[in-house]
């Protein structure tokens, strides 16, 4: 199995001085794909999520990155339970979720919480602030009455730089950046342990993205969250956080701590990806020669022999079509599946 | 050399039930041949419209209020501002083309790509339907389209992101205009896409002199594609001047702060600086500066009055009562 | 018993000698064509199948009028028709009656077949009372222990119809039964496919023969239905024309109440039944339309309000078997109110079980209970009723007097009735609840289940107060109020009774019909409404006025107590 | 051969469609209060016994399940049963007043199509204009008119002008016309009730299509087509009614089905011979098997409507394929 390596270290990494608050190991998600008329025969998978495993640790922010459909939205969607993984295991606080029924998963629906791209979809609009603020509260009871639910949601307010008297307003009325930040405030409200960032500032503008990215910072410094950030912008990624796993096609292609991936990017993917992410300098920019990669992302459902990479990429060899690469470390938080790590040692 | 698009004291509004939405103010600028002026700014900062304007695509309840719009391609001066339906449809397409910025939704689903790049060859060309077929072929050739011939039959379905907005490209230069407007044409695509597209309009813009008007609110982008940058918000443009100086002599306190707020990938950044505030929605606003409520830099004149585009240093145009220093520190 | 027979014979004679057959004396021209509304066309032409006026109004065209043994004037007067003469109805030697019908000769069908004593004997014997072929008629023909008639053959033209036993209503039933041609019928009965014998589609495959005026020759279902004059119809007219005068008769179907109404007005249809509100519009108008408008006596019909004996609530019981209970809610039924204001006026205040139209109806023996809410008080004190200090009403048990009247929904004059009822007994300190509901519910409640207090509802009737054997017999299977366990099986055996009045209203209906002389009968019948009047198990409310208009071109309309404006259709003319 | 084989898949899953409709509304009318029976039960003429034995004529005395498969035996055969109260073959009276039904849906459904999409368009171009806002009070007046006001109205208006018979489809002169009257005077027959008909269902088709393609005109390659230099009028006929015509042609599909299930009460208040009235009567004399050959002919239409809007869609929408 071409990622048994990194499962196993994660599985031994007991030793760590800190605590492991999420572990993936080994998770698939499959969707599959039905056919025919009258009776529907199973023809095949859409891989979404192929064996994968990493581990986060208290109070970091942990990227997924890639490209649309690489399956880091899914990969956040199944560490929720949002929908049922194929295969693998969830740890979530020492405890694998991935086989929990509804009731036995809702202690940890509260610890995680998730915050979504799109601000407007996910904030119900016939519920005031006070209402979305207060309801997860008193469901999972953090909170004993309906008072002490409205207090502990003004403070909410006031943390995430919105003003007592909007409670009672509607979602509709605030802004982009406003609606995030209430969607914060309610990821907030529960307590949670650990929060999903599912591209939170990609649909705001410039000058309100730093606005949310400082907030987000601030409470992870003062609270000790642990967040786990998708994202396609790299950039973005690089200023958040700590390490960062690079996706492509439902793998794992490098993963690491974010500078030393970033600064010293082997998979001819990472480096594809970086090369492509603009730096706003003409005089850096234009001087640059980018790396660029010729098609499109093959189907996930038919998918290139050994590596999937392979057809795409500039340094391709013999034996990349054949098998998909192994997993390795090249230093003790930098695991990369290419050939070219062999290559490089020699 | 003289420019070839001479836009002047151009103002677009929207008669709305609630009021004027004073979209577009006073906007003035120059597009050589063979140039491309990147235009920044966020949503609503007027950016959009402008290029709209530029293209006579404002419809009701929109209005150019005022300002001439000069083209010169055709050896004579020629207000884009005061043509006919008619003449319109003679210069766009032909003379001025626009890519949008969402390839899934620019082109008609119903319609090959074949029709739909003949369709514009045959409305602007003296040529029968043979001729504008292999015109049409030779355009997706030019952007890299593969076995062109064969996708000429293909629906847009067909396609993806990248490939959608090559056809686009193909279409919009398939009658060699003079002038591109591109309106955020990368902002829907993936990063490594992005990419391929950005070379391969940079290649075509070099390769066909192109004056191009580009679009973007990443200013990682325009980095990448502008020789001038003009910077707008609340409907007005800010600064205007070389890619160069904007970028590393930011004297706008907007532009100065929109540069230290967004991260970069090369480097470790240990802050983003936060603009406090949102963006004014530009409905009934008096004639001030509209980023006074948000800048540090703000005198008391600011909210009375509006600064007027002062060329602060050899064509380097600033709106601004209390400009930063080139290389100062924003804050004083 | 001897005497009786030769009243009857004579009675019988006297009649038929001043007029040989109805529409010997009329005058008229030939020609032209009437036109009349239906709200829906006819479903069937069998009449063994058809139940509903939609059906037997063509049907009535083609085989009844002139083409029944005998018929009826508009006064119920009998007269020859087919049978130009009869003997009987005698007793026979051994108890049973019989009446011998002397037929016209040279009466031909429609079709030109001969008629004959075969097709009056195959009628009778092979379809109305084949016991595979159930018919109302059938049902009407059964004597009082249950005996159908058997006719015989005597010679080409004379039948014998006999019964077991004496049976008063032979005379009127056989006489008046459509006789079905037996060269085209036999083979349907014979193949065991009567039911579907004669059905609408008969009409464009011309397969209709009739001996009535009028032959359907054109079906357009749900548009009309085309009549051509029976051209071997046997009558002739006082000058010796052949009738009918009419040459086509056209049954418009209009589905809408309000289309029929314009309909008549643009003179598309010659004769039109108004409703109570359209009756005064249409008497002002009668100039500019040019019509007749004629309001006439009380239609058959009845229409009352019955209670649950067998209530499975005990109080409930007790109550709706106390007369003086049944009184009171009598002298609570404000009849005048509801002629105002339900009927415009159209409308007579009904008090016996037999129609005010039937020469049985004797009005100086029956008891009345106008409006009056103190004696309906005082008759609540007779039946041990007494009243709270909040003047609710209680029994003699102290228990509140509560219950449900119920109607079905849409009939806006019971729902009315309903109201100014319930509005009374609350006055008198019931507590009532009135609930319009669904009609077929309701029925099934009422005959299967038995969960009703009390139904304001209404019966169908005829001159003939024997038609209600059915609702008025002890073991009769629409004997709502007491109905035998024998009948519904939900009726409780062991609280199950049956009152004196009762027993004798069965006899009564027992007994009369094996009585010949006439006289005789009318005194049963009046006995029969003293009793029932004195007892009301049903309470009555009022009889609507039966409304005609016609168009002034339609000639030798003689609207009378029994008949409306079609019972002459063979000599009605148009100028 | 896609095609071929999609409508034959789609055919052959009508046939468990159907069969599951017929148990549903064979149990419907199992549940609902009484049995054709009723409407006898209170007349003093029919004695029980007579009731009993029209009960077991008619096969009402048997258990329900076994009525109903006694039905669908015959369906299969295509024999849709008799009719308690006419005595005669369903489908024989199905056939009587299709002819009538047809005529006057079709020429309904022709001309409430036509001017639903004609004026939908010319309300969308003229968006906010006078001739909008007074297409849009028509259109709301059509869709809140009840029909049987408007039937009524026309009616008396008729009547009063004499510019129209009463009702109904033929009348007794018109079997004595020739063939070129009789068509004239059946089609001045048919105005009334097409024009009831018409009215109340314009006004949908006509806001949908304005919705439509003022949706449609705000799309990207509508402008798009328009900064290529496309004349406006090849913008809007070539590239956004095109677009816009799609949403309809679901509708168009769906609503074939309604061309012969008939309008009670319009077919009432005009003596209009149609299935509707049929059906409603049916069903309130709780006539099963017109009822059941009712909903049988409504639902294979319905699918058959179905089936031919999503290849009408697939035609013009390159799109879609036969999935």
């Amino acid at each position: 199995m071409s990622n048994n390596e990194v499962a196993e270290k994660v599985q031994n990494n007991v030793a760590s001085k800190d605590e492991v608050v999420a572990r993936v190991v080994n998770l698939k998600k499959y969707f599959p794909i039905y056919k025919g008329f009258l009776v529907k025969k199973r023809v095949g998978d859409v891989k979404a999520i192929d064996d994968i495993s990493f581990e986060v640790r208290r109070g970091e922010t942990f990227a997924i990155v890639g490209e649309s459909g690489c399956g880091k939205t899914t990969t956040a969607r199944t560490m929720l339970r949002l929908t049922d993984p194929t295969d693998g295991k969830i740890e979530i606080l020492g405890t694998d979720i991935s086989k929990l029924s509804r009731e036995e998963l809702l202690p940890f629906r509260r610890k995680m919480q998730i915050v979504f791209q799109n601000p407007i979809g996910s904030l119900n609009p016939r519920m005031t602030v006070g209402q979305i603020l207060t309801e997860p509260m008193l469901f999972h009871k953090i909170v004993s009455n309906q008072q002490e639910a409205n207090e502990r949601a003004v403070e909410l307010l006031r943390m995430v730089g919105l003003k007592p008297f909007h409670m009672d307003r509607y979602p509709h009325q605030f802004s982009g950046g406003q609606k995030q930040r209430i969607a914060i405030a309610r990821a907030l409200s529960v307590n949670p342990e650990i929060i999903y960032l599912d591209e939170p500032t990609s649909a705001l503008d410039v000058s309100v993205q730093a606005q949310i990215v400082n907030l987000l910072l601030d409470f992870q410094k003062n609270m000790g969250l642990t967040y786990i950030f998708i994202s396609h912008n790299l950039s973005l990624v690089r200023f958040i956080s700590n390490n960062v796993a690079v996706m492509y096609l439902g793998r794992i292609v490098e993963m690491g701590d974010v500078n030393e991936v970033f600064d010293n990017p082997i998979h001819p993917y990472t480096k594809a990806l970086l090369s492509a992410s603009p730096i706003p300098d003409p005089a850096i920019e234009k001087k640059r020669k980018r790396i660029i990669l010729s098609g499109n992302v093959p189907s996930p459902i038919i998918r290139p022999n050994g590596c999937f990479f392979n057809p795409r990429c500039p340094f391709r060899m013999e034996q990349c079509d054949k098998e998909y690469p192994q997993t390795k470390s090249i230093s003790e938080n930098h695991q990369v599946a290419c050939y070219l790590v062999d290559k490089r040692e020699v | 050399m003289e420019s070839i698009l001479s836009v002047r004291n151009l103002s677009t509004w929207f008669f709305l039930e609630e009021g004027v939405l004073k979209a577009v103010n006073d906007v003035s600028f120059e597009l050589a041949p063979n140039e491309v002026l990147g235009i920044v700014g966020e949503t609503g900062s007027g950016k959009s419209i402008t290029v709209r304007s530029v293209m006579r695509l404002i419809h009701h309840p929109g209005k150019i209020v005022s300002g001439e719009m000069i083209y010169r391609g055709r050896g004579r001066e020629e207000d884009i501002a005061k043509m006919s339906d008619d003449e319109l449809t003679h210069i766009r397409g032909k003379e001025l083309s626009m890519i949008f910025q969402d390839p899934l939704t620019s082109l008609n689903p119903l319609y090959t790509i074949g029709d739909q790049l003949i369709e514009t060859i045959m409305q602007h060309q003296d040529v029968d339907r043979t001729g504008a077929w292999r015109l049409a072929v030779e355009a997706l050739d030019k952007v890299q389209i593969p076995e062109p011939e064969k996708r000429m039959n293909s629906y847009p379905f067909e396609f993806s992101g990248g490939m959608k907005q090559r056809v686009v490209i193909a279409i919009a230069l398939s009658c060699n205009p003079k002038i591109l407007i591109a309106d955020e044409p990368t902002t829907a695509l993936d990063v490594t896409i992005q990419a391929q597209v950005l070379d391969l309009m940079k290649q075509l813009q070099t390769e066909m002199k192109t004056g191009t008007l580009f679009i973007t609110h990443d200013l990682g982008v325009i980095s990448a594609m502008a020789d001038r940058v003009m910077v707008m918000y609340g409907g007005r443009q800010m600064e205007l001047a070389s890619a160069e100086d904007v970028f590393h002599k930011p004297t706008h306190p907007y532009t100065h702060m929109l540069l230290r707020s967004i991260p970069r990938v090369d480097i470790k950044q240990d802050s983003l600086e936060s603009i406090p505030g949102q963006p004014p929605r530009m409905i009934d606003v008096p004639d001030v500066c509209p980023f006074a409520p948000r800048c540090p830099r703000r005198l008391d004149k600011c909210s009375k009055e509006l600064p007027k585009l002062d060329e602060f240093e050899p064509n380097h145009y600033v709106r601004c009562f209390n400009p930063v220093e080139p290389g100062g520190d924003l804050y004083v | 018993m001897r005497k009786v027979l030769v009243t009857l014979f004579l009675s019988l004679l006297v009649i038929s000698s001043f007029a040989a057959y109805l529409g010997e004396d009329a005058t008229g021209k030939k020609g032209g064509t009437l036109t009349v509304g239906t709200l829906s066309g006819p479903r069937t032409l069998n009449d063994t199948v058809s139940k509903e006026t939609s059906s037997s109004d063509v049907i009535t065209m083609f085989m009844g009028y002139g083409g029944t043994l005998v018929e009826m004037d508009e006064n119920g007067k009998f007269f020859p028709a087919i049978a130009e003469k009869w003997d009987g109805p005698r007793l026979t030697k051994d108890g049973g009656m019989e009446i011998i019908w002397y037929l016209r000769k040279g009466v031909k069908w429609s079709d030109g077949q001969p008629f004959d004593a075969d097709d009056v004997v195959f009628t009778l014997n092979d379809i109305y009372t084949n016991p595979d072929i159930p018919s109302s008629f059938k049902d009407i023909l059964e004597s009082t222990n249950g005996y159908l008639p058997k006719a015989t053959k005597i010679n080409d033209y004379t039948v014998r119809v006999y019964y077991a036993e004496p049976f008063r209503l032979a005379f009127r039933y056989v006489g008046g039964m459509y006789i079905f041609p037996k060269h085209i019928a036999e083979p349907w009965v014979k193949n065991k496919k009567f039911a579907e014998f004669w059905t609408v589609d008969s009409i464009n495959k011309k397969e209709i023969v009739g001996l009535g005026p009028f032959i359907p020759v054109e079906y357009v279902p749900d548009q009309y239905v085309r009549f051509t004059a029976n051209p071997n119809y046997w009558k002739k007219d006082k000058e010796g024309k052949q009738l009918p005068y009419l040459n086509e008769y056209i049954y418009k179907i209009i589905s809408s109440q309000d289309a029929m109404k314009l309909a008549f007005e643009n003179g598309e249809i010659d004769i039109y039944s108004p409703r109570g509100t359209e009756f005064s519009y249409f008497k002002e108008n009668e100039k500019k339309f040019n019509i007749n408008v004629l309001s006439y006596g009380p239609a058959f019909g009845t229409e009352f309000i019955t209670f649950n004996w067998n209530n499975k609530d005990e109080a409930k019981r007790e109550w709706f078997r106390n007369v003086h209970f049944r009184k009171a809610v009598a002298y609570a039924m404000d009849k005048k109110k509801i002629i105002d204001t339900l009927y415009n006026g159209l409308a007579i205040e009904q008090w016996s079980p037999v129609s005010m139209a039937s020469p049985y109806y004797n009005e100086k023996v029956v008891v009345k209970y106008p409006y009056d809410l103190n004696k309906a008080r005082a008759e609540l004190k007779l039946g041990g009723f007494k009243w709270d200090k909040n003047g609710k009403l209680l029994d003699s048990e102290g228990r509140p007097v509560k219950f449900i009247i119920e109607t079905n929904a849409g009939n806006k004059t019971r729902e009315g009735i309903g109201n100014i009822l319930t509005a009374a007994l609350k006055q008198l300190g019931m507590d009532i609840t009135f609930v319009p509901g669904d009609f077929n519910t309701m029925i099934n409640r009422m005959l299967n289940v038995g969960d009703w207090d009390a139904i304001i509802i209404g019966l169908t009737g005829s001159d003939e107060p024997q038609g209600g054997n059915n609702v008025w017999a002890i073991d009769g299977s629409l004997h709502f109020w007491n109905l035998s366990p024998e009948v519904a099986d939900w009726v409780d055996p062991k609280t199950y009774k049956v009152p004196e009045f009762e027993k004798q209203i069965d006899k009564i209906f027992k007994e009369n019909v094996r009585i010949l002389d006439d006289n005789v009968v009318k005194d049963y019948w009046a006995q029969n409404q003293k009793i029932t009047s004195e007892n009301i198990p049903l309470i009555y409310t009022v009889n609507t006025l039966r409304l005609y208009a016609w168009r002034n071109t339609l000639k030798n309309v003689k609207i009378g107590l029994l008949q409306g404006t079609l019972w002459n259709a063979d000599w009605l003319y148009k100028e | 051969m896609g095609l071929v084989k999609y409508i034959a898949r789609r055919l052959i899953i009508l046939i468990p469609e159907l069969w599951i409709i017929t148990i549903i509304v064979f149990t419907l009318i199992q549940l609902s209060p009484g049995t054709f029976l009723d409407q006898y039960r209170l007349d003093p003429s029919i004695s029980r016994e007579t009731l009993q034995a029209m009960e077991k004529q008619l096969g009402l005395d048997k258990p329900a399940v076994v009525q109903y498969f006694y039905w669908l035996g015959k369906l299969v055969r295509f024999d849709f049963g008799y009719s308690f109260y006419y005595r005669r073959p369903v489908i024989d009276l199905i056939g009587e007043r299709l002819l009538g039904t047809f005529v006057l849906s079709l020429y309904s459904f022709v001309i409430s199509w036509i001017v639903g999409v004609v004026l939908g368009i010319v309300s969308a171009l003229k968006k906010y204009t006078a001739t909008d806002k007074i297409l849009t009070v028509i259109a709301f007046s059509g869709l809140a008119l009840p029909g049987f006001f408007l039937a009524l109205v026309l009616l008396y208006m008729a009547a009063r002008t004499g510019w129209f018979p009463i009702g109904g489809l033929y009348s007794p002169e018109t079997a004595k016309m020739d063939v070129w009257s009789a068509f004239k005077d059946i089609f001045w027959r048919l105005q009334l009730p097409a024009f009831t008909l018409t009215f109340g269902s314009f006004a949908g088709l006509m806001r949908y299509q304005r919705g439509s393609l003022l949706d449609v005109m705000n799309e990207d390659y509508v402008e798009f087509a328009r900064a290529k230099g496309m004349p406006e009028r090849v913008v809007i006929y070539r590239h956004a009614l095109r677009n816009a015509i799609n949403p309809l042609i679901t509708i168009f599909g769906a609503s074939l089905a309604d061309l012969l299930s008939g309008a009670v009460i319009t077919e009432t208040i005009f003596s209009w011979p149609g299935l509707g009235r049929l059906t409603y009567q049916a069903l309130l004399q709780k006539d099963y098997y017109v009822v059941m050959a009712s909903t049988v002919i409504s639902t294979v239409l319905l699918v058959i409507g179905n089936l031919i809007g999503d290849i009408l869609l697939a035609a013009v929408d390159p799109r879609i394929r036969y999935e």
